[in-house]
């Protein structure tokens, strides 16, 4: 049992209420069910499900992963039945699950990701959504939706047109200036934003000379990104007033911490769980040490407190450039 | 394949020995009564790398009566090289058992093919087997004499060995799968393990042949358990072991990717697309 | 001595003519001096000088560095002491190195650029001109050139105006689209492009509440970032005719062919000077043994043979978005 | 300070004994006559973690003589636990001497403060000022009595011991730097080698007496060898250690960043301005 005197780690992202600061990041945990006979999921916060979309997706060939140092690819390619079969076969075994449950969105078009937000979110089985954008989009020769502010505020408008349910949007660090879409994301609904996707990345068979992904490319995930994450989330926490998940790379307490400071009122759990499925419970339990230690009552005392930069007592001519 | 409910659970497990059978063939046996008690022949264990740094790696069960189970395997990269630095009195950590292993019922004369350490997946079902009354025998290949580790568990289990190296230091010199073409004596179900090109051999004689025959396949793993569809094979859609996927309204293939982890890592050769 | 039988390992970089395809990073190895009393200069292909800027610059305050899991985060923030005083004071050292100089050069403005490079380029000593564009562009508040497609090809074309010195354009991975910044750093006159600098992270000190970086972000480079740098190469040799010369996170004779497979004419080793300072030596070595072993006389038959992708045998109705 | 042209090489050296002088505490001595050579008391080696994966780290110069060179560091992370797996009989590779010494010319009667593994780079100062006929006390402080290692080292070598302990388990119960400030018997000049928050008390008395202090300083190091300008202190430009600047033409301060690999890691505790 986690020891909670005299502390709370709940936080609240939109409508949604969580015992714990926690998400398992989606794609990475299943449904929970994978993990339920070995994690008590009543104590991990929520699971994000894996994307669904419109269609049935076999998804990309194989293989799917590589290890890399201190971090893997991925190229899964959103492989799902479609949203039809999901609704009937799928999302009444999530209504047994004794933590939050949230539905992750993608699409290939505006009115994709509209209709599988609208379908998914009639159904109470579903607590919250979250729209994956890093989807190519198919009518821009393949860009990205997360890859342009006016795209990704297309997209959260539509959904948000279809659902009171909280909307968490999950924006991708591959562009130039993630604050930008993260004001448009806030602009166009979002409830919370979800900081950050997977880093694209590529590896090489140098014995095959081949890709080492099926896909070519991948997702690279896992402590490798996590300043990448950290700077992601600090940049968003200054553009933004709505709350944001965390994520990249977090497998210890401290690295939680890290974007709890940066700004993140939550935080998200992926690759982690590959290294050891025990570290979610083990995080929230060393953060409700962390706090006790420190006479903090909540969690929501130390959310973007890593602010204060430093002062530069040294400057040259040519400084000022 | 003997599709069964998740028993899985997490093992803080005591190290009780450790052998090094050949250089890098590392045996951990470990205090794990509950693991025993569910693990069926053919599954595996995550085992998580004691730096807490590495991604979990997935072993085969090589042995499990009583309260000890155990693990074998090769020393090839960074986390089977910190699982090999553990000692008899130290802990080590797991989840499982996981899979689906193989299926024995109403298997009377086996053949159990072996690559390398794909030997660690197939000491269960050996021993199932021939406790049952079948008949088995061990097609055993590896490069070398000294890393046919441990074939003696077998023969004295009652099983008939034909060894084959790439050396010719023992048995045939050249692949196990030769051997097994060449018989006559045919068997009613092969069950093999071992390294990715030996199994579509066998996979191509087991069709010739018109035998039936389960491949317990490698594959990457992230999760191990089924949470993130990283390591699938392609399966035919009508197979028992394919995941839940709906007919094709148009242009689908018949066939959908399976998890290696969690619909295998046992599949029947003929239901595979790879 | 590296035996170089039966292999050329030499590479053609606009003018400039290398022994060995291996740059020493920009920022990374000082001005070979630094490591000459224990490196065989003579033997690593080429220094790349740290930046230089048109006035002296004191850099950023303390800490500079900090550990990340297999990589770093460094915040330099381009101490030197402006050109004047650098081609008094410095660049007649150079003479005596043994190995190929390329300076480096970085600005505020497009006229800095254009300035520092017409100054180093009158200069003997240096071999070859490197343009640093990942510096924020004063005028535009503080984006930096390397992050837009059009004052990228601005600041090429004005230092390209200034000298016939082979002129190499260093890239940001922190973009949308780095192909298309290749694109105009091409067209603009470059004659390769070193392909990429470091990605930009951040780390937070959790116990006092504060950036571990006294410029509060830093560039993260090192094993970590390899599969961006992997990726980043892949796209650009499929933008550009223009060599490129690959870095970011190589460590081993892998590493290095992974991106030469994935398009680099050329590498360039940064932070693993700072685990093995003999590591580009060995690097050498081993390509040459490579190359050897499979019968191939010349590295250049490997450059940009892993683009074969996989086919994708099975597909489903979702698949084709 | 005594800037040197750099005698640096590389060293693969064999390791020829390991002792743990208290848990954690580690020396390691190894054959490499040619450091021993041209090492000055104050300098550093970057030694190179076995596995190849992890940054070079900076360990002072702890023992020189004959042929043999020593460095003790405390086992504090990733690298630090990689060097201290090695054995007698194992290859370490390192890089140096580094940095430049202690400047010990015309010293008579020297303070010399230690706070915990800062005691490493102060033995090869302790004994050529002892041999060369001064006054030397040590002030040197730790956590607990355990691992004020080595302190008998100094001892015999004829320097006057002053300890202090956080937890009063041996000589004074608090800060060494409270025995230091309390003293009226003043020494001609101070070195000092530890935790910057100590270094920083130093230079206080340093400066309130009026004393000469040089301060060997920590600082992350990159490639602790001048190449890369990450580990460096503000320190005044007049200084002979300053690297080489412009004056400034405007608006510049009389300040610039000095390597602590390159330019340090001693300094003169008056020219910092940290
Ligand atoms: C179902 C199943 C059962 C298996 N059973 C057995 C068995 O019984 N015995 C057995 O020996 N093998 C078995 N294997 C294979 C075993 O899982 C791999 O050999 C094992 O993963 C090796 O891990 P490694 O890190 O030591 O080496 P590898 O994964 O082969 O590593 C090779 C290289 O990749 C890199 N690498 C790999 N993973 C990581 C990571 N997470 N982080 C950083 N770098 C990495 C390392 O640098 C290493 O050099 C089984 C596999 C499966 C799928
Ligand atoms: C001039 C000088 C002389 C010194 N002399 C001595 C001496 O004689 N004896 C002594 O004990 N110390 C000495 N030090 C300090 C010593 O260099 C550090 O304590 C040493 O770097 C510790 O390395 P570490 O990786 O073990 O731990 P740390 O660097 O303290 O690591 C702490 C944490 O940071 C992380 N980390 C650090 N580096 C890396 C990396 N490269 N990659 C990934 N993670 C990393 C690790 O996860 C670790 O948990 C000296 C320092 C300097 C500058
Ligand atoms: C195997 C794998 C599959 C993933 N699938 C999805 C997905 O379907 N949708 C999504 O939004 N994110 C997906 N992600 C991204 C993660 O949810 C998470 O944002 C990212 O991996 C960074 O966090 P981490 O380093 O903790 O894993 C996936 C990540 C991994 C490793
Ligand atoms: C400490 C440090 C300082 C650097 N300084 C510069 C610089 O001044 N100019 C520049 O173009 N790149 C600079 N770089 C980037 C490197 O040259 C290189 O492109 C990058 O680190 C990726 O390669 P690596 O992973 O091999 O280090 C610096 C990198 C490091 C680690
Ligand atoms: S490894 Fe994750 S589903 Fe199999
Ligand atoms: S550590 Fe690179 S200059 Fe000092």
């Amino acid at each position: 049992m986690v020891d909670l005197r005299g502390v709370d780690l709940g936080v609240k992202i939109g409508k949604l209420e969580l015992p714990y600061p926690t998400f398992m990041g989606s794609g990475c945990y299943g449904s929970g069910e994978e993990f339920a006979s070995f994690v008590d999921l009543a104590r991990i916060g929520a699971v994000v499900l894996k994307s669904v979309t419109r269609l049935p997706r076999l998804g990309n060939p194989t293989p799917r992963l590589v290890h890399t140092p201190a971090g893997m690819l991925n190229a899964i390619g959103l492989q799902n039945p479609g949203i039809d079969w999901y609704l009937e076969q799928e999302v009444a075994k999530f209504a047994s699950r004794p933590c939050a449950i949230v539905g992750s969105v993608a699409g290939f078009s505006v009115d994709d990701y509209a209709y599988v937000s609208e379908r998914l979110a009639t159904r109470d089985e579903i607590d919250a959504l979250e729209v994956n954008v890093s989807c190519p989009n198919v009518a821009s020769e393949g860009e990205t939706f997360a890859c342009d502010p006016k795209l990704t505020a297309k997209v959260v408008r539509a959904v948000r047109a279809t659902t009171d349910k909280t909307l968490i949007v999950k924006l991708s660090p591959n562009v130039t200036d993630i604050a930008s879409i993260a004001r448009e994301a806030e602009a166009a609904g979002a409830d919370a934003l979800a900081v950050i996707n997977t880093v694209r990345g590529m590896a090489i068979d140098v014995d095959r000379w081949q890709p080492r992904l099926g896909n070519v490319t991948g997702g690279l995930s896992g402590p490798a990104i996590r300043p990448i994450a950290v700077l992601a989330v600090y940049e968003v926490a200054r553009a933004v007033t709505i709350p944001i998940v965390g994520q990249g790379g977090i497998e210890t307490t401290s690295d939680a911490l890290e974007f709890f400071l940066a700004g993140a009122s939550a935080i998200s759990i992926g690759t982690a769980n590959f290294t050891d499925p025990q570290i979610p419970l083990r995080i929230i339990e060393e953060l409700a040490q962390y706090l006790r230690l420190r006479n903090l009552g909540s969690l929501a005392k130390i959310v973007g407190k890593a602010n204060v930069g430093f002062s530069n007592p040294y400057q040259y001519e040519g400084d000022e450039g | 394949m003997a599709t069964i409910a998740t028993s899985a659970a997490i093992h803080h497990a005591l190290v009780l020995d450790r052998q090094e059978l050949a250089p890098g063939v590392v045996v951990l046996g470990f205090d794990a009564p509950a693991l025993v008690r569910v693990t069926r022949p053919g599954q595996f264990v995550m085992a998580i790398p004691p730096s807490g740094e590495l991604a979990a790696t997935a072993l085969g069960i090589y042995e499990a009566s009583g309260n000890r189970a155990s693990v074998m395997f090769f020393v090839v990269g960074k986390r089977t090289a910190e699982l090999a630095a553990l000692r008899a009195g130290d802990h080590i950590e797991l989840t499982g058992p996981l899979g689906n292993g193989f299926t024995l019922d109403n298997v009377r004369n086996v053949a159990i093919v072996a690559g390398g350490v794909g030997i660690a997946s197939v000491l269960l079902p050996a021993q199932a087997l021939t406790r049952a009354g079948a008949r088995v025998r061990l097609y055993y290949g590896a490069r070398t004499n000294a890393l046919l580790v441990d074939h003696d568990r077998f023969t004295s289990e009652g099983c008939e060995l034909h060894a084959a190296t790439d050396d010719g230091s023992m048995g045939h010199a050249g692949y196990i799968t030769d051997l097994l073409s060449q018989t006559n004596d045919l068997p009613d179900m092969i069950l093999a393990c071992g390294p990715t090109p030996m199994l579509r051999v066998v996979a191509r004689i087991a069709e010739e042949r018109n035998i039936a025959a389960q491949l317990s396949l490698e594959e990457t793993f992230a999760c191990g358990v089924g949470g993130c569809w990283g390591c699938v094979v392609p399966l035919v859609r009508t197979s028992k072991q394919a995941p839940s996927f709906p007919p094709a309204q148009r242009n689908g293939s018949d066939v959908v990717y399976a998890r290696v982890c969690k619909e295998g890592p046992v599949f029947w050769a003929h239901e595979l697309r790879w």
